[in-house]
């Protein structure tokens, strides 16, 4: 096995990152958290690019790289959501473009007159208050409705420019071609190693703010990356950050190769960027020291997206219970 | 060695408790909340001052100063009552733990009657300008400017992290009046009223919320401050920092042992790895309190061991730090939500000991930055506790 | 509360930290373990001190002052087990100077024609092959029989001066006499007490050999005392210690005055202080780099004592979970 | 990026499995086992040298020196199938891995056939004189002594450290050469046959096993060692430095990573926080292949990322290193137990694989302390990867 970009890879890796710094610059979340701009003129532009389209599993990689490069952009649109949310459950009914969520959980399913009735709510639902489509996991299938048919109550969360929300579906009818084949198994580990890549993408982009940072600021006559707690502590961070982006993208590829260790490489991704977002959340802000704590300081940005994605789909302990269960070294 | 107090403290807890019984402001009462720690609505300002005048403000002042003379132990057992109900003494912290108790160490009688008292009794509120953008933890290297005019001194300069600046009437401020002195010396202590022409504040948001505005940015133009203003001996401001650092410094580990008995009370641990978490947290608290205790007992016997509280600092402010990481972690997508409570309320607080998991910890970094950082503490502890060489 | 020494216990600790360093100095260790002279004169000077009649739990804290030193010292004796295994469950049995253990598990007893027959095995007992007599907790009570009736045999162990051995019960038949009073759950929190005093007492030793290591040993030109990173883990050592020391002695003193909280305070004692060599003997071996690598160093005493009390009487996670199930807030 | 190897990379991993089918020594004929890491019983002789015979030893050697030219992923997989085994394909790794290697880099072509050429074959056993009693890690202040006297350079100094010396028939040794250079110039590398007179060693017990005298002391009074013995240009032994231990950390992550799956391997966790553990252990394990994989990509295309390969070696050895105190500790009063056996008997390795879990834990050390400490390691990280300034 070998885990490096080719070169087109390379190529694909090195276009995104700089499309997502003309289209996504930090200036444009600051007026999004801060004024409420609106974030659909750049869901167009994804569009525009083609990265909508990356919905065949084989594309994983692929996906995974604008995952990546979004998460560092801490992205304000609901395309996480859409391409490893809801276009995993729904390959059939996915239209690019469109944009597209799943509720997990609380939302039961009948059948009624050949149609089926949706009913319950979903809560903590990423994008759920902007989604055009909704995918909608049950335990009699997945089902697809369109936002029109629920009503959703976006929630005050602590990352400014994350969409959460809590979906009701108050008899909501679903015809039978409404349901979806997909196997919800493994659209999770769709959805887990998304959310995954892109914590690692703001766990990049919390040590990049904290490099300029220390190289910088001088205390005690010194910049205080020449401290060796500081560089100790950044060092650090760097191995977390390459341990949790090699696990995401071995997860990637072994769901573009539909490799049976995709499971556990889910589980290993998101857990392994759980534990990078908690070290690199308390070093990036000790070192920033109390400059990181002001709100006009980018930082927050990309420390709350990490930390938000820890609490999303499943912590780190959870995910290691569940790599502990089913482990066996010679799975790998 | 012993598991209790002598029974004149535990008199004394007594006496106060009934005290808090008999006149602790209703929810009802203490309606409005204070918007930063320079602010104090009525109501406030009404409990502080019959605290003040009943001796319970600072109980080891004399009466004159708010307190009774109390012992260093009877004085912990106060602060123990304080944060057992979770309860605010005063809700302009800095203006009586380190200004007033500055002014009561090294200012002039005038001084004392014109600000210490005044702040004390509520009557007005004062903030600390100490922090400057490119010094942090390094006083030394301060650059705002005093230049010695005969009967007034010119302030030229900025400061950053005041908190509460924008609502205080008071800035006790830290300026240089001798650039050419080595960096340490050369500092000296003005009170600076924030009415002063040429002072202008800018408070800014923390990062946890964009609608909490306490820090304040402070710019100082040409501001004019009486010379009767200066507080000590010119050029002797290090002597201030480290006796007004010291003060807030003696007893501070009540206030993490107060935060950690919190996180404990609040927490509520499901399933085996949590539980693990939560009997490390216990643990901390319990560590804390006896490592406090000793200290206070030197400091009972007139004994100082500066170098020693930094190992309470650096503990007990990393010990809350990683369990609220761990509740916050464990509160799954609940935890999201923000703001958010995580305790029942408690009005004589700020909203802080019951805001969301992520708000908590997300504050925490205060503790392991502020008043020197967890990495100067270790070294603190490195060279002046274990006598390694200094490099 | 208050845990701080008085004058007495002040006093008592300078007296017996200058009779161990005469008495038990390195260099009879080092003698001990290289060339297996014995220590039993050095028990006998422990009893012409008058240290093994510290059996009342009153003076748990005078006793727990002569363990930590002890423990700084790897006391090579039988007095850890005697004083706080043995004593605990036999109070009325124990005779001063007549060295003891406990064994807690692996044996029966059932009664026949008024006395009782004990049968089983022993494993890992502290000075299992070497105590006069030991207290054996079973099911149908506590049973104290001379060394005499059982036979021991000692396993090598990494500690390359303590003693531990399985012991096994053959049809011992001991009289109605032989049945202690005592109560095992109390002699426990004893035992859980007192080794945890002196695995402090190990990490504080081994603290004191880093620290002058790193004081006189140079490196790119300074002794490597001086880097922060160095600092930092010697800081990070005294933290630990000092968290261990006084949750040992908080134990102590609930076992001096009866306090309901000794349960609680001696599996805290006993999980700080395996947490504490944890941290000790990682940050001791990597500071002392190849140096302590050395069977002639000193270190390896201090570190390989403090890591066998986390073996013994159940280690630190497991008291942890004990504590959690145990504790509210308010039981403090 | 891709899970799977090339097809003639499989061919060779086959072709190399087939080659241990046929010919591993039986746990029979591997009887007596080797005492140090200098010492080869006459098995492991005929063992190694069947593999410089088939090409099997060093396969990205060249015929000539015990390989087939096999490229770096070939190599990899040669070391995967090794492991996999608990396969060692020398018992005189440093011998083989560092200084025959270093010979057939710096050495002249007579140094290559004196020396290098009989180490593969197993003819001769050679130890590394490196470390210095006061220089550790640093070896820019060595002070063994070399004078260069026209035919011959006369040494003095002491070495230490230097594992497998007393049954090691010659030693690299680091000496320097120019006392007035600055002092990482004026260091030189010598061949000292182990005969020499005035050369005597002193093999001491490493701290887990008194029994365990791998480690020597070195003293050099007066050796004599021909001037023909200096191993590339006089002054230039810091390059050789570099070489060597370049060489051996190139694909030095692959042991750490053994270690971890042998860890893996043979740790049973029971309980929830046991096998919480274990799930990071895991990880580490596959996080580590997966970034020693993209090194190994780069090795591939002919880029050397030095600094990079910080991150595998701290990380791997602080991995195991974390995993096997754990795993002590989760052994319980068992644990105590020294010598003891945590695995099943492998006969092809030396016997710490299936040494007591203390012996396990105890010699993880090795690998956060030789060749740059952790502490270097993050320094180097901070540096030459992250770009931060140095002090």
């Amino acid at each position: 096995m070998l885990l490096e970009f080719d070169a087109e890879q390379r190529l694909w890796q090195d276009t995104v990152h700089k499309a997502v710094l003309k289209e996504c610059p930090p200036a444009l979340i600051r007026r999004i958290a801060d004024e409420g701009a609106d974030p659909e003129p750049l869901w167009r532009v994804y569009a525009d690019l083609g990265w909508t389209e990356l919905t065949d599993p084989a594309d994983a990689v692929e996906l995974a790289i604008v995952l990546e490069e979004l998460g560092r952009a801490t992205d304000p649109t609901p395309y996480l959501a859409t391409m490893t949310q809801f276009a995993p459950l729904a390959p059939d009914l996915a239209e690019p473009g469109r944009s597209g969520t799943a509720v997990y959980g609380g939302v039961t399913a009948r059948a009624e007159n050949g149609d089926w009735v949706l009913e319950g709510v979903g809560r903590h639902v990423l994008d759920g208050d902007r989604a055009e489509q909704l995918a909608v996991v049950t335990a009699g299938g997945v089902f697809v409705v369109p936002a029109t048919a629920v009503s959703a109550v976006r929630s005050a969360v602590f990352d400014p420019v994350l969409h959460i929300a809590d979906v009701l579906f108050d008899h909501v009818r679903v015809p039978a071609r409404g349901r979806s084949a997909a196997d919800p198994e493994r659209a999770r580990h769709q959805a887990l190693t998304g959310l995954a890549l892109t914590m690692v993408g703001a766990c990049r982009r919390a040590l990049d703010l904290v490099l300029d940072h220390v190289r910088t600021r001088h205390q005690f006559g010194a910049p205080i990356g020449s401290f060796q707690a500081v560089q100790h502590k950044a060092a650090d961070m760097h191995v977390a950050v390459e341990r949790a982006r090699a696990l995401g993208y071995f997860a990637a590829l072994t769901i573009a190769e539909d490799d049976p260790r995709r499971r556990l490489a889910s589980a290993m991704a998101k857990a392994a960027a759980g534990e990078c977002q908690a070290l690199v959340f308390r070093n990036a802000v000790q070192l920033f020291g109390a400059m990181g704590h002001t709100w006009e300081n980018d930082l927050q940005f990309a420390i709350k997206r990490a930390k938000a994605g820890e609490l999303l789909l499943g912590g780190a302990a959870e995910h290691r219970a569940l790599i502990a269960e089913e482990c066996r070294a010679t799975d790998l | 060695m012993r598991l209790t107090f002598d029974t004149d403290v535990e008199a004394f807890r007594a006496e106060f408790a009934a005290f808090l019984e008999a006149h602790l402001p209703t929810e009802a009462e203490a309606g409005e909340r204070s918007r930063s720690t320079g602010h104090l609505p009525d109501w406030a300002r009404r409990w502080q001052r019959l605290q003040f005048d009943e001796g319970w403000l600072l109980p080891g002042n004399p009466p004159q100063y708010g307190g009774r003379n109390a012992t260093v132990v009877q004085q912990y057992v106060h602060m123990e009552e304080l944060s057992r109900r979770r309860i605010f003494h005063s809700f302009n912290p800095q203006g009586v733990g380190i200004i007033a108790a500055s002014l009561l160490t090294f200012g002039a009688e005038e001084q004392k009657r014109r600000w210490a008292v005044p702040v004390l009794r509520a009557e007005l509120t004062a903030a600390l300008g100490m922090s400057e953008p490119g010094a942090g933890s390094d006083l030394a290297s301060l650059r705002t400017r005093a230049e010695p005019m005969g009967d007034h001194f010119l302030v030229n300069g900025q400061k950053v992290w005041t908190s509460g600046a924008h609502d205080a009437d008071v800035l006790l401020t830290f300026v240089r009046t001798d650039p050419d002195a080595p960096k340490h010396k050369g500092i000296s202590v003005l009170l600076i009223p924030t009415d002063s022409p040429g002072l202008t504040r800018r408070p800014f948001a923390s990062y946890t919320n964009p609608e909490d505005k306490d820090f304040n940015e402070v710019f100082f133009e040409d501001v004019r401050v009486p010379a009767e203003n200066l507080v000590g001996p010119l050029n002797e401001g290090w002597r201030v920092a480290s006796g007004s650092l010291g003060h807030e410094r003696t007893l501070m580990w009540v206030s993490e042992a107060e935060r950690l008995g919190d996180i404990v009370r609040d927490f509520r641990p499901t399933g085996p790895l949590e539980k693990d978490w939560y009997a490390t947290l216990v643990m901390d608290l319990q560590a804390l309190r006896l490592l406090g205790s000793a200290a206070l007992s030197r400091a009972a016997r007139g004994e100082q061991d500066v170098p020693a509280l930094s190992v309470l600092k650096v503990f007990g402010s990393e010990a809350s730090q990683r369990a609220l990481e761990k509740v916050l972690e464990a509160a799954g997508p609940d935890g999201l939500i923000h703001p958010a409570t995580t305790a029942p309320a408690y009005h004589m607080t700020y909203d802080d000991n019951f805001a969301g998991w992520f708000h908590r910890y997300a504050r925490s970094f205060g503790a392991t930055i502020a008043g020197g950082t967890s990495e100067i503490q270790r070294t603190i502890i490195a060279e002046r506790v274990l006598g390694l060489p200094r490099r």
